[in-house]
């Protein structure tokens, strides 16, 4: 799976906000180029950007295999016609050249990945969304991450429970509706819990944020992200 | 000491609690990625996303609905790994093309609640009437549709037509199960709202 | 019976029991003992197929058990540490049903055996109580009657006391103690042996994923000096 | 100080807690005993304002806890029972770091008390370690160094031993009791009172929503025959 390594690239050393930018400059020119050259050209930012991070580019395809799968169809889709000739190459191909940058892109998110630690990006949430919703959202993507292990763990008891005693002998329908309530159940009883746990450390509206530090590598990072916005529009 | 605390200003009760409920069913929406069944009969997966947007509505109310949905898809553009398929990173909200019913999922949650509750905090949806339910969520789910289809039209290149075949017509089977599902939940009146 | 021939286990990479082998008799009452993260767990999950070895044989009266998971898990009833973590229904009378519906016997059967599983554990006549609504020794209780109610020859509980206060834990104990000495065998993992060591026919612990102690051969608990448990009684009542 | 001046307090129309009144100095460490239902936890709660009482005031160092709820939140911190519903962060440092960032203290003060915090639970230097891959005596170290970073000067723990073995529970007890030798109160809510009652200053069993013994007052221990308690130490060390 995908997820922070502490490291000390070029990338662990930039604002996440900076990250952010080049993410999103990069995924607008891509999605606005199909030609060949401009695929070439991009392939060449992307393969900079994943070593500018230390990517691991094996393990990054097998994280997203199932997206791969996806990009893999998606030409044979397109391809497909109704009616003579039922196949139609160029369609196949147009559409084999728009996967191929959606990969990329996904490639090159894996470097915000690899380099950002939840702190961090808890801390460009509520720098960058001023007031109340940025500060809920900051702490929220945080609670996210903390629990999504602990409630992958409730559904697997879920299931274990219901197998101890012979559930698996019932319909899928029953089943899946019976690990639906409890599965909200438990999210819900938690939620409460971790809500006392939350105003008994003083939740409040105003904490100390984080800490960011805008250094002197995030002014390149800023330019590469304007250039490979601009050139969106080339 | 005492000075600079009293500047502390504490989140209410009840926003602690809806913002915790809020997270959790945002975490278990992503728990809940792990089902990811590819469709032979489409691009897209099958997935549980879309029950879960419909609990947001129903239990959590317009506002903290959307804000759950929200969280749900910030933390997946840092990295979780909660998207169909646990994957995660900002590269999949930008150029995936499913993502237009990641975009449209929190606006599904919106329509949900807004028809279900008209207010900011939720009733207990098992006092709703079930067409309302019903119908809600039927116009929840055409949101999320019309998001997915839209996106991937443009980003396959396809027309609208032909897109609303690849990504939308093949789920409607079992988003109507996922539908059943949720009133069945509903139903049971074995959660309370925030 | 339960036998382990010979099982390892591991999560991934990391081995969690190592060559494990055990016969538990019908009848014993087993005390199973050791640090937090020693494998009781994962050793208590074998027993009815919840996990499956990597290598050698968990055996129900003979069966491999992945050869016949209903049978084993029929013959087997399971208590989770907490009780909360095996509550499928909402009241406590479905919840109890849960399992003989599961085996597909007819209504006035799982009708009698749920409410000799209630009266079993004390909580006769609560059939339509929430469970939400139940103190926590209540909650333990209701988690021992849905095992009960399956009629299992053994009965498996992974640390059932969490939480207990004295007297309930002491019921528990008393209720643990006569369905040994009825005939079901009882396999009890626990940190707190200080009151459930008098019951035991035998005591089980482990380290690291290996059974260090097995208080049925003599001198074995000299083994392991470091451990709080006092020699088990010699008398085995089912043999 | 801590003081509960005729404090009542009911769920809808339950009522659990009956007219409690108690004072609990500066360092003094106090255990909680009583059965499942008897009112620890909701005792527990009126501390530091997460329940109000229905009558009867809850005042810490004099101030009433409804009129200064950061303070009173900031002076008693609060463990609860399981640590994994508490924990706000995915590592260490940030969590323990969550608390004082509330408190909106400068970078650098926040710092010193995450190590400080840690210090006194014997973890420094784990803070970028993730929460999920700590053992269970661990996390219930780290949850009460969240709490002792918010500078406290009593801390309330509601059965922190729940699933500990024996050398984490020792562990995590050592160190309340070397916190209160340093100064912090500790209110400690637990079932299993046998190595705790040697450390403890005092003794205060509920039953019934009442304080039915306060091991204070000579003579109050010997009402409650049934409880399992020795009598404490006279010795209160920060008088
Ligand atoms: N789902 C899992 N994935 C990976 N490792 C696991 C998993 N469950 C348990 N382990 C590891 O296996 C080892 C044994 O765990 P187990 O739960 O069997 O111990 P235990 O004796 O029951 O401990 P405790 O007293 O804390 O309940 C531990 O080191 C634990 O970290
Ligand atoms: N949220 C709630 N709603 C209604 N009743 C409650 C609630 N919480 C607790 N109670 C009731 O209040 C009483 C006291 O509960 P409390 O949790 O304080 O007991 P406790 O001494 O901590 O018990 P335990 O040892 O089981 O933790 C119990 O009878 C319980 O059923
Ligand atoms: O990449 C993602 O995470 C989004 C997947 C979207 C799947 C859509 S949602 C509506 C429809 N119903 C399904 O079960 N799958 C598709
Ligand atoms: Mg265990
Ligand atoms: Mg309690």
């Amino acid at each position: 799976m995908l997820t922070y390594e502490p490291d000390e690239t070029i990338a662990h050393r930039l604002d996440p906000r900076s990250k952010l930018a080049v993410q999103m400059g990069f995924a607008a020119t891509a999605l606005a180029h199909t030609s060949p050259r401009a695929l070439l050209a991009l392939s060449v930012v992307a393969a900079l950007l994943l070593a500018a991070a230390r990517v691991p580019l094996w393990r990054t395809l097998v994280a997203y295999r199932f997206a791969l799968v996806i990009l893999a169809i998606a030409p044979i889709v397109a391809a497909v016609t109704l009616g003579a000739p039922w196949i139609d190459v160029g369609d196949g191909l147009a559409s084999a050249r728009a996967s191929y940058r959606v990969l990329l892109v996904l490639l090159v998110s894996a470097a915000y990945v690899r380099s950002t630690p939840v702190r961090h990006s808890r801390a460009a949430i509520q720098r960058t969304i001023p007031g109340k919703p940025g500060q809920l959202l900051g702490i929220g993507v945080a609670l996210v991450f903390r629990f999504l292990p602990v409630l992958r763990a409730d559904l697997r008891t879920i299931q274990d429970a219901m197998a101890a005693r012979l559930g698996t002998e019932r319909s899928a329908v029953e089943r899946a509706s019976t690990i639906g309530v409890l599965g909200l159940e438990r999210a819900f009883d938690r939620a409460d819990r971790l809500s006392l746990a939350l105003q008994a450390r003083c939740f409040a509206w105003n904490p100390t944020l984080p800490a960011l530090s805008f250094g002197r590598l995030d002014y390149p990072a800023i330019a590469i992200a304007i250039v490979l916005a601009l050139s969106a529009f080339l | 000491m005492e000075t600079e605390q009293s500047d502390v200003d504490l989140v209410g009760g009840e926003t602690v609690r809806a913002v915790a409920r809020a997270a959790l069913l945002a975490a278990l929406m992503g728990a809940a990625a792990i089902v990811t069944i590819p469709y032979p009969l489409s691009p897209a997966p099958v997935t549980l996303q879309v029950l879960v947007v419909f609990l947001a509505g129903l239990y959590l109310g317009p506002l903290w609905g959307t804000f759950s949905i929200g969280l749900y898809l910030a933390a997946g553009a840092m990295g979780a790994p909660v998207f169909s398929g646990a994957t995660g990173g900002p590269g999949v909200l930008l150029s995936e093309p499913t993502a237009g019913f990641l975009w449209a999922f929190p606006i599904g949650a919106l329509v949900i609640g807004l028809l279900v509750h008209r207010e900011v905090s939720p009733r207990d949806p098992a006092d709703v009437p079930v067409p309302l339910v019903v119908g809600s969520l039927l116009a929840g789910l055409l949101v999320i549709y019309a998001g997915g289809v839209g996106w991937f039209a443009w980003i396959a290149s396809t027309s609208l037509p032909e897109a609303a075949a690849a990504v939308a017509v093949p789920f409607v089977p079992a988003d109507l199960l996922k539908l059943a599902a949720a009133l069945a939940i509903v139903r049971s009146g074995r959660l309370d709202p925030v | 019976m339960i036998e382990f021939d010979a099982v390892s286990f591991g999560f991934e990479d990391v081995p969690v029991l190592d060559d494990v082998s055990l016969t538990i008799d019908d009848g014993e009452f087993v005390v199973l003992a050791g640090a937090n993260g020693s494998g009781k767990t994962t050793l208590c999950r074998h027993c009815n197929g919840l996990l499956e070895p990597d290598s050698g044989t968990v055996r129900v009266d003979g069966t491999p058990v992945r050869d016949d998971l209903v049978g084993a898990r029929s013959t087997v009833g399971m208590v989770f540490q907490h009780p909360r973590d095996q509550f499928v229904a909402a009241t406590v009378g479905s919840d109890v049903a849960f399992g003989p519906e599961n085996l597909g016997l007819p209504r006035a059967e799982i009708d009698r055996r749920v409410e000799s599983a209630l009266a079993a554990v004390n909580m006769t006549g609560r059939e339509t109580d929430l469970i939400d609504a139940l103190s926590g020794g209540e909650q333990s209780r209701v988690a021992i009657a849905g095992a009960l109610a399956m009629d299992p020859s053994h009965l498996v509980l992974d640390e059932p006391f969490t939480g207990l206060d004295d007297p309930a834990r002491r019921s528990v104990l008393d209720r643990l103690a006569s369905l040994s000495n009825d005939g079901t065998g009882v396999v009890l993992a626990t940190h707190d042996l200080r009151d459930v060591i008098p019951l035991a026919d035998r005591v089980i612990a482990m380290r690291d994923g290996r059974v260090v102690v097995d208080g049925t051969s003599p001198g074995a608990l000299d083994e392991l000096a470091d451990l709080p448990v006092r020699v088990p009684r010699s008398r085995r009542p089912h043999e």
